[in-house]
């Protein structure tokens, strides 16, 4: 019979592909009722510790895009610790903290850019510092999004890039946009030619005919963590867990290729347009460093952007 | 200077003529006073001068310039006009000594003259002291009176007052009136004047036009007016009079023989010969009761007016209306006996039958 | 029988206090005193919670915030575009509610309509449509430099212009609206008194109209300020490319700013600075029309007649004046939704090759959701704005006319959830509503119901300003005539003075329902599953970067309400003469 | 029915009484007016009555039920009153029908009868044509009249009147008045009547109180009133009057002896024996033009009066105002000499003076 009753999921997952999971799901488990509160990961963040201070979580399972908040709620214990049988083959470097949150597909910060702007096709984070796109340059604000700031914490703790990389892209008059939705935006309506943006988007946006794309930047594109967790005190743990348990399915993640994100599960084959597994170089996100850091990282960055 | 003269005009208001065929020629200073019952188009005959109503038909010209057509009227504010509205129209949001000063402000005159003259027309209405306060505080006279004032200020060339004193005491409605005189004497603008006070009208015009439905029924003199009314109708509305039904029997030189309801005979004076059933129009005073009299009735009611009474006659042929001094008013019920020594006779129609009847 | 007796305190000259406690009134003081109590509970949590910092009262998060310079910078922005915005606003739509309805400003009805649309599109997607228009790579700047041969921009949106100009655009409907109800009741025997002094059509509406409406003035600019104020799309959109900031955007930033310590106590900390402004402003309106004693009174019962004052040779000008705004205002920003709407795919280059209808088909019956958002919206938008409506005529009743301090001092609190960013509103509400309301034990979290307890929350403000402007300018008089004539002082508000200060009592209707059908900010923390509202769906499809969608799915909105708002003017039964 | 009983009533404003220790008893079913000059306080008193105003001291007492004292106060709709505002009020929102059916909707009559009193209460002012008019499609007496009918409708216990008739021409405004004064035979309810119209006060009151600065100077019936004027204002406010300056030089029987100005001496007769500066107070019907008159003077203006024409002469002591037929009137400077038949004496004081002047 399987378990039953109601999960209630919050997550910043796109809402197509939160149904086409859902949906899936409840093939599988018809008896549970999969209840979806979506928003940006900022709104979901926010409801969150609203709801915290009022006493518990109103969630059983969450997945949104910023493992730094996860991070948190686990220091907190408040997350369960499970390891869902079906990830067994999964790298165990995508079950973070001792399995209370995990990774259940893969998304990268990549360099992105409009077709009809960009004439010789980049290849390196570094292009986005050419004097040629001076001006033309987009990066979302770490202000706004948990993910830029993983991503700005995570360069600047590198030897390569470190605050150096920054200061060049502030040379280069790089506009700081909001959210990755924003870069986006301006950069299929041309008003930027380069930027830093996540993967999927871009080829979800080119396979609806815009001008855009973006390349696998050769020294590696930074992993941008979605992890999916249960809730401490769920009301309706086997449900939670069977849905957790059936994001790695291969059922699951075919879908996921399918909507064009790269599969944690070996053996699903990838998207279109991605290298496969051994050629594509993955920058995991120094969350460590992040954490010890973060007010540092934020005031460096705003003083140097003037954004906040 | 400015006359007034109004052609053929006519107001439709939805599918009712509130005014028809309505002419006018007021000279240039004249005072002329609009009389007329309550609803019978003297505000829009106003309204429609000053600039704010657009005639349906007519023309309003102002020495000489077409102010108003059914197509095109030039603005208020250059007519050089000043109007006493009847629901007053002071800005509550003004003091009073703001209110009256408007015009003037209008007119861009130094603040000394703005002073000066805004004073001065707070005196001539008594409102000195209230100068500061807001309308809302002020009493529904006192509001009546800023209008007034507000008016005056500009000295303009046409004044149009509609009913401005209708809320003053007695005392000082005749202060104002006089005030008002004075000043026309003075400045000389042309006034056009809606009151309900025939007092007042009879005293202070030139002319008097009597309006009823949308229409003006005579104009003239107020003594030509009261004394010679055209129709029963300005007979009865200006001034009192009774209405006595009966049938004309003789005329010879100036004189005319009336049989009265059940046969009683009374001869008047009358220029016009005429024959057949006729209204006698009666007023008080041109009843004198005397023994010899030819006709004798029976008092029915008696009114005290303070410097005098009121007494209803039941009389062949209708009501009559006389009176008397204070000491010689006769007892309820006696029986008394009069001469007319003058009065006004009219064909008795249909029509006029009905106003007769309103008349008393 | 029972005596009934009214005491002194209660009320200038007291009468109007005299309210009969009966069954009847009983009711609705109870309704009143409910929902307000609903209302400002958050705003008290939104206080207090403010005030704790590292778990003891005290004044550190205001202390930190005021020290940064950033924030205080981003004060001054917010101040300074809010204020720009509010005075263009203002004088833009004073001029025009006096056009449309003081004067024969040729098809006056039908520009009424036209005026009010930018205040349907959701201000974020206008903000947006101006980005698609006067971007660096807009379509008026490609036009331009495609006509002109420059190889630089006509103009560009981004910065603290831009952003006053937007909210310009997209505020001057509010004191339009409210200044216009407010004409609707002049006496025109007080124009024409002026007219006959001497002024000018210009003068008498400086002299006299404009003094006359000043309380509609007053609210209407209030209103416009604090929600300028409060407004996060716009700067954010407009801003962020030029790095210019506003407070509102910094609130939101700490709000998401999880890492550091009581992120959420912080912001609403910055929010109460942000709303102190705001409440400073209320006082001194409510000041300027509590000195009222029938100065504002226009609606007499006395005399009335006269019609619109004739422009003359101006008539023609003014025609192409508001045309011009109609045209600034509403059709570019609709027409670059219209042609994003119907561009296959956001950047490609505009031209009939790449037309389609594809995104309205999906948006109309591609998403379930969209259905359902739709109905959910309005049937959630006119409940809060009834509801709205009736606590603002009862509240502002209380404290205009019958004068009860409660009531003044209630007025101000219920001012606060409109002069702070959504997102902290919401925040507050979960933080009053996740639990189940003592007493009653009843649980609005995740419920429909917290959403329509968050518009009429956010909301009632607008009510409140336009419901009290519109009470001071009915003569006491005329209330006096219905208690004498045997109404208690509850029927006398209900026969008399609510008909007389309609026009007023419909615009705070139509003021608050718009803004709530396609409410965003509010509706994204608070909705829950099946309770969907619009704004959610067209935010979360533009978040997925699906503009053209997003654009279609709002431009459908904003037709829906246009339709609603013609069908409104054209059914609205024959006004009487004022 | 109720009597009203008001005690010791006081308002102030800001720091200005405008009204003072004002007491009147009113009994029930009394027509009682109030006369004043503007802005003495008249209106006030019936909004303290109503219960719109809280009177600052005193209490309003009906029918032995204390309905106002400064601590607190019964709600209007609680008094059983109903009131024509000075300024109508009408609701411009309400058809005229409307507006008059209020009052009984208010009691929740039939739907039959409401109809019923409704049309009759139009008919009774003349407005049955334009029941379903919106009161701004209507002239100001129009207007004035459905605040009239709005305020009979309900047949109320008291009934507070305003100049309700200020803007109706004489005619209506005579049948208006009948009609109330029938109403109020037949119905017996308290009228309390405010009007500018001294030939209504007369007519209609059965008792007339003359307010003055917030105070009442005196009251009384109308005869009284007018022929024994307790104090030289209310001499020359109700009615008119002449104030001639003179001496009482000597007093016997009933008569006194007064040097007038410069030394023309008049035998006037006057109940109590006084001495010393006086004013004599003149009507204009106590004086009689008669060659053997005592007092000369000479004509310095003529006012046509339609039926009469006043004259006013200088003659010693001031200048005195009579009237004369239509036929008899004197010419303009011609020599006339008159005998004053009757007059009030009163003492000449500073404050008596000022009052003397004002009144012609
Ligand atoms: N806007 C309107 N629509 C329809 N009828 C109107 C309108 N205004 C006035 N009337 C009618 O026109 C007629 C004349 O109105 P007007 O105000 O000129 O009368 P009036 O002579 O001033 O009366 P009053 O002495 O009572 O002021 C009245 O019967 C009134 O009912
Ligand atoms: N709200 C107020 N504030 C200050 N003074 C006021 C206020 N209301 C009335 N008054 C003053 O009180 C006095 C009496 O006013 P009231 O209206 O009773 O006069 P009234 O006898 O009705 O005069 P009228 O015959 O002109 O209507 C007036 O002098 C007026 O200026
Ligand atoms: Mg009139
Ligand atoms: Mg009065």
């Amino acid at each position: 019979p399987g378990p039953g009753g109601t999960v209630t999921l919050y997550t910043s997952e796109s809402e197509d592909d939160v149904n086409l999971i859902v949906q899936a799901f409840n093939r599988r488990y018809p008896n549970v009722t999969v209840r979806v509160f979506r928003a940006g990961s900022g709104p979901v963040v926010a409801r969150i510790q609203a709801e915290m201070q009022t006493g518990r979580i109103q969630a059983d399972v969450l997945w949104f895009a910023d493992i730094a908040f996860l991070r948190d709620l686990a220091r907190r214990d408040l997350l369960v610790s499970y390891s869902p049988p079906s990830g067994r083959r999964v790298p165990g470097r995508y079950h973070y903290d001792g399995n209370r949150y995990h990774e259940v597909r893969l998304i990268f910060n990549v360099v992105a850019f409009n077709t009809n702007h960009v004439r010789f096709r980049p290849s390196s984070w570094w292009d986005l510092t050419l004097p040629r796109y001076r001006g033309r340059v987009g990066i979302p604000n770490p202000f706004v999004s948990g993910a830029a700031l993983a991503h700005v914490g995570t360069f600047v703790s590198m030897r390569e890039f470190g605050w150096a990389y920054y200061r060049k892209l502030r040379e280069n008059e790089t506009q700081v946009l909001r959210s990755n939705g924003d870069v986006l935006q301006k950069l299929a309506s041309g008003e930027i030619s380069i930027a830093q943006v996540v993967d999927f988007f871009v080829r979800a946006a080119k396979g609806r005919g815009s001008p855009v794309d973006h390349i696998w930047p050769q020294e590696g594109s930074l992993l941008v963590p979605t992890p999916v967790a249960i809730v401490k005190g769920t009301q309706n743990l086997p449900a939670a867990e069977a849905f957790v348990d059936f994001l790695y399915t291969p059922e699951a993640q075919s879908l996921f290729a399918q909507r064009s994100y790269i599969p944690v599960l070996p053996g699903i084959p990838y998207p279109a347009g991605v290298p496969e597994a051994e050629r594509l170089k993955v920058i995991f996100p120094n969350l460590d460093h992040i954490d010890q850091w973060r007010e540092e990282i934020r005031k460096t960055f705003s003083e140097l952007f003037g954004v906040q | 200077m400015a006359g007034v003269v109004v052609e053929r005009l006519g107001k439709r208001y939805n599918d009712a003529w509130v005014i028809r065929g309505l002419d006018v020629t007021v000279d240039d200073g004249e005072f002329v006073s609009l009389l007329g019952p309550s609803g019978c188009g003297k505000t829009t005959t106003l309204r429609i001068i000053a600039g704010f109503v657009r005639p349906t038909e007519g023309r309003v010209i102002v020495e000489g310039r077409v102010l108003s057509t059914p197509e095109w009227q030039v603005p208020p504010e250059r007519r050089g006009m000043a109007m006493v509205f009847q629901s007053y129209a002071v800005w509550p949001h003004m003091t009073v000594f703001q209110n009256v000063a408007y015009p003037l402000r209008c007119r861009r005159v130094t603040r000394r003259e703005l002073e000066l003259r805004t004073r001065r027309a707070l005196e001539l209405v008594r409102l000195q002291q209230v100068a500061d306060r807001y309308p809302g505080e002020l009493s529904g006279g006192q509001q009546q009176r800023v209008a007034l004032a507000r008016a005056l200020v500009g000295e303009p060339a046409v004044l149009l007052l509609d009913e401005p004193l209708s809320n003053l005491d007695a005392r000082l409605r005749e202060e104002l009136r006089d005030e008002i005189a004075e000043l026309q004497r003075r400045l000389g603008f042309t006034v056009l004047y809606v009151t309900h006070d025939q007092v007042e009208a009879m005293a202070m015009s030139d002319r008097v036009a009597v309006m009823r439905e949308g229409q003006i029924e005579q104009i003239g003199s107020p003594q030509e007016v009261y004394e010679k009314p055209r129709t029963p109708f300005v007979a009865g509305f200006v001034g009192r009079a009774s209405f006595l039904e009966g049938e004309a029997v003789a005329w010879q030189e100036g004189r005319v023989q009336v049989v009265l309801g059940d046969g009683q005979q009374v001869e008047v004076p009358w220029a016009e010969p005429l024959r057949g059933p006729v209204w006698l129009c009666v007023r008080p005073e041109w009843v004198v009761s005397d023994v010899a009299g030819e006709l004798r009735g029976r008092v029915v009611r008696r009114v005290y007016r303070g410097d005098r009474v009121d007494c209803v006659g039941d009389v062949p042929g209708g009501r009559l209306l006389w009176t008397v001094g204070v000491g010689q008013a006769p007892a309820l019920g006696e029986e008394v006996s009069f001469r007319i020594v003058r009065c006004a006779v009219y064909p008795r129609t249909a029509l006029s039958t009905s106003e007769g009847r309103e008349a008393i | 029988m029972n005596e009934l007796v009214t005491w002194r305190g209660a009320g200038r000259d007291g009468y109007a206090a005299g309210l009969p406690v009966r069954a009847g009134g009983a009711v609705g003081w109870i309704f009143v005193g409910v929902i307000s109590g609903l209302i400002v509970y958050p705003s008290v949590v939104l206080l207090g919670s403010s005030l704790v910092a590292e778990g003891r009262v005290s004044l550190g998060h205001y202390a930190r915030a005021l020290s940064e310079a950033a924030v205080r910078q981003a004060f001054v922005n917010s101040v300074a575009v809010a204020t720009a915005a509010t005075a263009a606003g203002t004088f833009l739509g004073v001029i025009l509610a006096w056009l449309t309805s003081r004067t024969d400003l040729p098809a006056a009805r039908a520009w009424h309509t036209a005026l009010l649309l930018p205040y349907m599109i959701p201000p974020f997607i206008g903000a947006m449509a101006w980005v698609y228009l006067l971007s660096p790579v807009g379509y008026l700047n490609r036009l331009w430099m495609q006509v002109s041969g420059f190889g630089t921009p006509l103009a560009v949106i981004y910065g603290p212009a831009g952003i006053v100009f937007v909210l310009t655009l997209y505020g001057y409907p509010i004191p339009y609206v409210v200044v216009r109800a407010a004409l609707e009741r002049m006496n025109p025997a007080l124009e024409e008194a002026a007219r006959m002094a001497g002024a000018r059509p210009l003068q008498v509406m400086r002299d006299v109209v404009v003094p006359l409406v000043l309380p509609a003035i007053g609210s209407g600019a209030l209103l416009l300020w604090v929600s300028s104020l409060a407004n996060f799309g716009i700067p954010a959109i407009l801003g962020f490319p030029a790095r210019y900031f506003v407070l509102p955007t910094r609130i939101y930033a700490t709000v998401l700013s999880f890492g550091t310590p009581d992120n959420l106590r912080a912001a609403a900390a910055l929010s109460v600075l942000l709303a102190a402004p705001a409440g400073l402003a209320l006082v001194l309106q409510r000041g300027l029309v509590g000195r009222g004693g029938g100065r504002f009174a226009v609606v007499t019962g006395q005399g009335g007649g006269g019609g619109r004052i004739e422009l003359g040779r101006w008539r023609w000008a003014a025609g192409v004046f508001v045309a011009a705004v109609v045209g600034i205002a509403t059709v570019l920003p609709l027409g670059a939704l219209l042609l994003t709407s119907l561009t296959r795919a956001y950047g490609v280059p505009v031209g009939p090759e790449n037309l389609t209808v594809e995104h309205y088909q999906t948006v109309l019956f591609g998403i379930p959701k969209v259905g359902r958002a739709l109905r959910n919206s309005l049937m959630l938008a006119a409940g809060a704005a009834t509801l709205v409506v009736l606590l603002a005529v009862a509240v502002a009743y209380l404290s205009e006319r019958a004068r009860w301090r409660a009531a003044q001092v209630l007025e101000g609190a219920l001012a606060i959830p409109y002069s702070v960013p959504g997102t902290v509103v919401a925040v507050a509400l979960i933080l009053a509503y996740a639990r189940p309301i003592p007493v009653v034990n009843i649980r609005l979290y995740d419920t429909a119901w917290i959403l329509l307890a968050a518009y009429v929350t956010r909301f009632v403000a607008i009510g409140l300003r336009t419901a009290s402007s519109g009470l001071a300018q009915v003569h006491a008089s005329l209330e006096e005539a219905a208690r004498i004539a045997g109404a208690g002082a509850g029927r006398a508000v209900v026969d008399v003075v609510v008909p007389i200060m309609w026009p007023s009592v419909r615009s705070a209707w139509v003021l608050v329902f718009i803004p709530a059908v396609a409410e965003l900010t509010l509706s994204v923390l608070l909705y829950s599953v099946g309770n969907e509202t619009i704004g959610v769906v067209i935010y979360g499809l533009h978040e997925e970067g699906k503009i053209a969608l997003s654009a279609a799915l709002s431009f459908v909105v904003t037709v829906l309400l246009l339709g609603g708002h013609v069908l409104m003017v054209k059914t609205a039964k024959k006004e009487w003469m004022a």
